[in-house]
């Protein structure tokens, strides 16, 4: 062991993650210098591309915001739009927004465990690596991933930057075989899932924490995906449309994504946030997954947010069980409601695979945007993982680990958060 | 031909009798903006799915035979050896459940070509010769033109035909099998007043065409107004979209594209129906297109359904549905058409 | 309760090549590419050989007839034998890679085995002509579908007289067949060829086909209304030139044959995409006689 | 250890292969690792080197670049140049890439100075008008749509792997749409740009009882006048059809001649 360190790791653009972030690591003489997490995504503007277009738009745009949850964009585009003109969407449609959610929860978080985040315990540059000595693991990946994605076909129309949901409910229904299909398949996955716990169990996740303030929806009995009140773990409790009070965007030089705060300097939102928060409302199987992998609430370690995922994965898969039964238990009712457009305002706050996303939209009496905001999960936590970075260097100058373990612990935290970059730069 | 009578409320044992092959039938879809019904042939699952009082269905049942896309051919490849497979798709004999007059003329025409006397297509020929079809009486819509094509009624190429006088079907045989199920049925012979009671309906439903086209000397004219300026005003309105030609019961152009797996060890060989009207029909190696303008696309079509068909057959290769008029969002009908190149004018 | 039989249409029989038959319409004879040569940057000639030697014998065409190639997976097309009718077949195909399916035969080996299905089309009447003088006209590639008639004829010289063949390019390198040419003057044939863009070394003439054939005419005292027959091959806009060269100089249009071009995805008169009017490249054509190209529209 | 393939006796190599994204949502190269019963034979018949959203120490030795998302700042402008010098056939990867994609909707401000004031207030942003790759580079071949179908990646990767020609349909989604026998929308009340958007999706949205948005851009003989008179007639206002036109950029040209 060395006695102390010094080290200048710049990561550009750091790989198995959403879009583009740079991770800067400078100790000196065992003092971090320097730790940073920059945000270089090219901004797109969104917000201002609302403006002027109908409220119809809205949604088919905002999916775009983001290829991985499109599904989430769109929901919280559609609540945004139904707010403002009042409308409440009727049983069958928010069942099936659900499900359509859990689809998108699932392959979001499968795709994530798997492809970004497994290479780094199995010691691997890439999945695309782990096909041979792991096939058994990637094949398995694979065929949730199928599930999740065909299930968001058959009810959303289409995996990403789906078809079928708008404003007032469906274009079209999914054929009710089919959807039996798909709750058959879904309980046929779950010793998959049983062997992905099993293999996320015998992983050692690095031991790190952090106290951090967590943000999500709040349980109304149920786990909460979309809409309602929005609570931290500190004690902040807020109403929907109350948004800006939570996330408290603002901008810092070396990001082009905004960041937020609440009740300290950074919050975290995401799976580790929502389990955290509304424990008690998650599924019995995924509590006892939970308590296995050893994440009770409140877990203040970022890397235990990959954990958070897999109970999620768990839970939706027997709510989305749940759903179909009570679906397929019921005639199908009418499909869509007419919308007439009104001035005012409406926010959509939806749980994404990330964490809390918000849209909020103002329009005029023509049912036309005149001011659009969308809060992202990722620039949320961007601050947190900024901070989480820089004391993940002291730890690590302090135990006097090498450059290379250095820089692969930074990099895995980044990616327990899952950040969705080219999302918070929109 | 034998003529039968049974009462109306057997239809469904008729049915039954049925159900037990693959049947097809007009279903209802949906209704447009003006409220009106708008129908399809697809798979009848249940007797109440039937819907025999359709008007007319948007897509002709061509689907069923000829198919938009059909694979012709597969391939295993092995060492520089490929093996070749043929399979022509048919299992099970089909019921067609309600064909309007102008559905089973427009088989009788696709037969023309395309069950010989050269190279008949094995495809089209296997699902052609499992088709049981009862045929069914229509009343005729704003847009059916079958009158003037001489296809509103039909003389051959169904089982039996069903035409409802009220509380009882007057039913065509055409065929042992027809007879044979029919059997099962309390069938009579028609009587005298049944007899009456037809040709009644008959004078009913000829007073109801309302939209006609003046096919005399059509041939002719065609030829003669070739470099006509009404073909330059349609081309204007086409949209080379090819929809005509989907809907169409009796156009059956098609092009082929060859697949390879992604495994590179199995290909497929794919028709594709196409329409005259898409922009690189004519087009050949080395990229000359012998129909580059829509105009002279949107010609092509009417020159080889009302030309080209009826000096090869003697007959034209229209049904008079109105398929294609309904379905153009250009509004780009036969009757318009053919009357505008008749008098040298397009209707605005 | 099953009531309707099934009927089978393609029952036990294999392979047949009957025109009327079922089971001709999808299936092919296997063929081996024996050899390739290059004869330009961009043609190949391929001579290709039915694999089964009863299929082989049994295969016969007329000049003037095409077969349809068929690479699994790859590409499908018409091309026309340019080779000996009395060469069952061991099949010679000249081929110009301009698209997907040419361009992939053009990086094939020797020993590929490709699916052959036809003969398809009618023929040049080689028989009629015979006691007449002969006319052979090629622009570019027409110089192909005019080898077949062209060696039909050699076989039988003494059966006809004069033979012209005037034959154009583009320039020099697009010359096809050129190892050829001194056999065929051997027969006793005036080969006149004209390239419209020479090279250094060219020393012949230089322009369009037109002008040997104006001069052709002259030589033949501007008459040419008894006696004599022509087939013209090439790009369209040849035909229209030639032909009417050839009918002001008396030229029965019943004599003159052409052989058109068309997109083909069958060559069995289904597809539909060779049709003028409701005339079929395929089954009625290639191989037309100038009145039946005037009386179709927008044939060339 | 590389597996030597051959079809019908032509050598078949595995391309070098490697994945960019500039501005965009990632999800046309999320695409590309969906569809997973046939994902594996699709990463067989590639050698992929480089695909930062799935893998780490990628190369830079390619030879085929698939590029996704549009050109908005001039260090994506450089890398752009720098891939197009790398690779031997450049591919834009759906709408972004070859069109602009949704992101050019910015464009339609004339004024970028609000556009930047209105998400990032005064705080100093970088960022240009959004245009296409092939406003900068040539691209040797563009694959439609946002997103991507895989079905139509598959039959192109494997086209471009056995060297076979790519043609995209030149026809309008109608042509699909009537074919998969769906009730026109219009007849429903519903607009629809599948009768001037280049079909290849099979008709994705109207499927769906959706009217197309014109993602894949025009087809290649696109009527709009006559577009113009279906949507008037039916009572379709101008502003949700040019909605749709601008959407994804591939129609930019043709709203330049209509506006005229
Ligand atoms: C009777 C007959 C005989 C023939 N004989 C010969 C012969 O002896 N030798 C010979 O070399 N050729 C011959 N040809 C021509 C030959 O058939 C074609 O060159 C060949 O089929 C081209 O196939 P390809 O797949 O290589 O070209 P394609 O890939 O089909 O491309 C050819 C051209 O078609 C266009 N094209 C391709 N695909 C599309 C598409 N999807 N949409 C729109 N346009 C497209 C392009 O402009 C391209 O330049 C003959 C043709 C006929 C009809
Ligand atoms: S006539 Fe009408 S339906 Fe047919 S291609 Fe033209 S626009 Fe389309
Ligand atoms: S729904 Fe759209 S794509 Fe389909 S036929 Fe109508 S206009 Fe064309
Ligand atoms: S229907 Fe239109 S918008 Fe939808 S995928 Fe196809 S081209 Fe794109």
């Amino acid at each position: 062991m060395r006695e102390s360190i010094n080290c200048d790791i710049k990561i550009k653009h750091l790989t198995r993650v959403e879009g583009h972030g740079n991770i800067h690591i400078c100790i000196k003489n065992g003092q971090v210098e320097k730790a940073s997490w920059d945000v270089v995504e090219t901004p797109r503007f969104f917000e201002a591309i609302l403006v002027g277009k109908h409220w119809e738009n809205a949604p088919v745009l905002c999916g775009r915001i983001c290829g991985i949850c499109s599904i989430s964009h769109t929901l919280a585009s559609i609540r945004a739009i139904e707010q403002a003109f009042g409308m409440v969407p009727s049983l069958q449609t928010e069942r099936l927004r659900l499900l359509l959610k859990h689809m998108e929860t699932l392959q979001s978080h499968i795709l994530h465990l798997y492809f970004l985040v497994a290479p780094d315990f199995l010691g691997a540059d890439s999945v695309f690596d782990l096909i041979e000595p792991h096939g058994d693991e990637v094949q398995r990946a694979a065929r949730l991933k199928l599930l999740a994605n065909d299930g968001g076909d058959l009810i959303g129309g289409r995996r990403l930057h789906p078809t079928r949901t708008v404003v007032g409910g469906f274009t079209m229904l999914p054929d009710r075989a089919k959807l039996a299909t798909l709750g058959q398949r879904l309980r046929a996955a779950l010793p998959d899932l049983n062997k992905t716990v099993d293999l996320f169990g015998s992983f050692s996740i690095p031991d790190f924490s952090r106290e951090t303030e967590f943000v999500s929806l709040k349980s109304e009995g149920n786990y909460p995906f979309i809409g309602g009140q929005l609570i931290s773990s500190d004690g902040v409790l807020k109403e929907e449309e109350e948004y800006l009070a939570m996330s408290n965007e603002y901008m810092v030089d070396h990001s082009t994504s905004k960041w937020s705060k609440l009740s300290r300097p950074s919050f975290a939102v995401g799976a580790l946030a929502r389990v955290n928060n509304n424990f008690s409302a998650l599924h019995p199987e995924a509590q006892g997954i939970a308590d296995r992998l050893g994440l009770q609430p409140v877990n203040h370690n970022p890397f235990m947010n990959n954990i958070a995922q897999l109970v999620e994965c768990v839970h939706v898969v027997q709510d989305s069980i749940f759903l179909i039964d009570e679906l397929l238990g019921n005639d199908w009712q009418e499909t869509r409601q007419v919308v007439t457009p009104t001035a005012g305002f409406g926010t959509g706050a939806v749980e994404v695979p990330r964490g809390l996303l918000y849209h909020c939209y103002q329009f005029d009496e023509d049912g036309r945007i005149t001011k659009a905001d969308c809060v992202i999960p990722t620039s949320q936590n961007n601050a947190n993982i900024h901070y989480d970075i820089i004391a993940l260097a002291q730890k690590l100058a302090a135990q006097c680990k090498d450059d290379h373990e250095i820089r692969l612990l930074a990099e895995m935290l980044v990616r327990a958060y899952d950040p969705c970059i080219s999302c918070s730069v929109h | 031909m034998l003529f039968k009578v049974f009462p109306g409320n057997e239809l469904e044992t008729l049915y039954d009798i049925l159900a037990g092959h693959h049947l097809v039938g007009p279903q209802l879809r949906g209704t447009d903006l003006n409220g009106q019904e708008l129908f399809a042939f697809d798979y009848i699952h249940s007797f109440t799915e039937l819907r025999l009082d359709f008007t007319s269905t948007v897509h002709s049942l061509k689907s069923f035979i000829l198919p938009p896309r059909e694979t012709l051919s597969s391939f295993t490849l092995t060492n520089g050896d490929w093996e070749k497979h043929v399979d022509l798709g048919i299992y099970k004999p089909h019921v067609f459940f309600g064909l309007h007059p102008c559905d089973i003329n427009g088989l009788n025409k696709l037969d023309k070509v395309l069950t010989g006397p050269v190279y008949p297509d094995p495809f089209y020929t296997g699902k052609r010769k499992n088709m049981f079809i009862i045929g069914v009486n229509c009343s005729p819509q704003p847009w059916c033109f079958c009158k003037s094509m001489g296809t509103d009624t039909v003389l051959s190429g169904f089982d039996m035909f069903l035409t409802d006088l009220g509380d009882r079907y007057f039913v065509e045989i055409q065929s042992a099998i027809a007879y044979d199920i029919l059997t099962e049925l309390p069938i009579v012979d028609p009587t005298e007043a049944d007899h009456r009671r037809f040709v009644e309906l008959m004078d009913e439903r000829n007073s109801k065409f309302t939209c006609q086209v003046d096919n005399s000397d059509l041939t002719k004219i065609l030829d003669l107004e070739f470099q006509s300026p009404v073909w330059q005003e349609w081309g204007k309105k086409c949209m080379s979209c090819g929809s005509c030609a989907s809907v169409c019961p009796t156009c059956y152009c098609y092009g082929v594209k060859e697949f390879v797996d992604l495994d590179l060890t199995n290909a497929t060989k794919q028709r594709q129906l196409y329409s005259c009207n898409l922009i690189d029909f004519a087009m050949v190696a080395g990229g000359h297109n012998f129909r580059p303008d829509s105009a002279s696309r949107l010609k092509y079509r009417y020159y080889h359904k009302h030309r080209g068909f009826q000096e090869a057959y003697e007959e034209a290769l229209c049904v008079g549905c109105g398929r294609c008029g309904q379905a153009c969002l250009a509004g780009i009908t036969v009757p318009d058409v053919i009357d505008s190149v008749r008098r040298q004018e397009v209707p605005k | 309760m099953n009531r309707l039989d099934f009927v089978d249409v393609l029952p036990t029989q294999q392979f047949s090549t009957r025109k009327s038959d079922l089971t001709s319409f999808e299936y092919s004879y296997k063929a081996e590419i024996t050899s390739v040569y290059s004869l330009t940057e961009t043609e190949k000639l391929y001579q290709i050989r039915i694999i089964d030697s009863d299929q082989r014998r049994q295969f016969t065409f007329k000049p003037g007839q095409f077969v349809m190639l068929e690479l699994p997976g790859i590409g499908e097309g018409p091309f026309s034998i340019s080779s000996s009718p009395t060469r069952h077949g061991d099949l010679e195909l000249c081929i110009r890679a301009v698209g997907n399916l040419t361009k992939f035969l053009g990086r094939v080996p020797r020993g590929t085995l490709v699916g052959i299905s036809g003969p398809f089309g009618t023929s040049f009447p080689v028989e009629d002509m015979e006691n007449s003088d002969l006319l052979l006209i090629a622009g570019g590639l027409g110089v192909v579908p005019l080898r077949a008639p062209l060696f039909s004829v050699l076989e039988n010289r003494s059966r006809y007289k004069q033979i012209d063949i005037i034959y154009g390019a583009r320039n020099p390198s697009e010359l096809l067949f050129t190892y050829q040419y001194q056999m065929w003057r051997q027969f006793d044939i005036n080969l006149e060829i004209i390239v419209d863009q020479p090279d250094a070394a060219w020393q012949g003439p230089v322009g369009l086909i037109t002008e040997i054939l104006g001069e052709r005419i002259e030589a033949a005292g501007n008459d040419l209304s008894t006696n004599t027959y022509a087939i013209v091959c090439g790009p369209p806009v040849m035909f229209h030139f030639v032909c009417d060269m050839l009918i002001n100089a008396g030229l029965p249009m019943q004599r003159i044959f052409v052989s058109l071009e068309r997109r083909m995805h069958c060559g069995r008169g289904k597809c539909c995409r060779c049709n003028i009017g409701a005339t079929y490249t395929c089954l009625n054509g290639p191989v037309f006689d100038y009145w039946s190209v005037l009386n179709m529209k927008e044939a060339i | 250890m590389e597996k030597t393939r051959t079809y019908l006796g032509v050598e078949i190599k595995r391309p070098r292969t490697a994945f960019f994204e500039l501005s965009s949502c990632e999800g046309c190269q999320l695409q590309i690792l969906n569809k997973e019963a046939s994902l594996f034979a699709f990463l067989d018949l590639l050698d992929i080197v480089n695909f930062r959203e799935a893998m780490s120490n990628g190369s830079n030795d390619y030879e085929i670049a698939f590029v996704e998302g549009s050109v908005t700042r001039a260090d994506e402008e450089e890398r752009l140049l720098k891939i197009r010098k790398q690779a031997k056939t450049l591919v834009a990867l759906g709408s972004c890439a070859c069109f602009g994609g949704v992101n050019q909707l910015k464009n339609r401000f004339n004024d970028l100075e609000w556009v930047k004031k209105e998400v990032y207030g005064d705080f100093p942003i970088e960022t240009q008008k959004v245009r296409p790759l092939s406003d900068f580079v040539t691209v040797d071949l563009s694959i439609y749509g946002c997103p991507i179908k895989k079905e139509e990646v598959e039959e192109i990767v494997t086209n471009l792997v056995l060297g076979k020609s790519i043609d995209h349909p030149r026809y309008p989604v109608c042509m699909e749409c009537t074919a998969n026998g769906n009730i026109c929308l219009f007849k429903l009340g519903e607009p629809c740009l599948g009768p001037v958007t280049r079909a290849g999706c099979d008709a994705w949205c109207p499927n769906n009882r959706v009217g197309c948005w014109g993602c894949r851009g025009p087809a290649d003989e696109a009527n709009f006048d006559q577009l113009q008179e279906i949507m008037d007639s039916h009572n379709i206002p101008r502003q949700a059809m040019l909605d749709r036109l601008e959407c994804f950029g591939g129609f930019s040209s043709a709203i330049k001649n209509m506006s005229e």
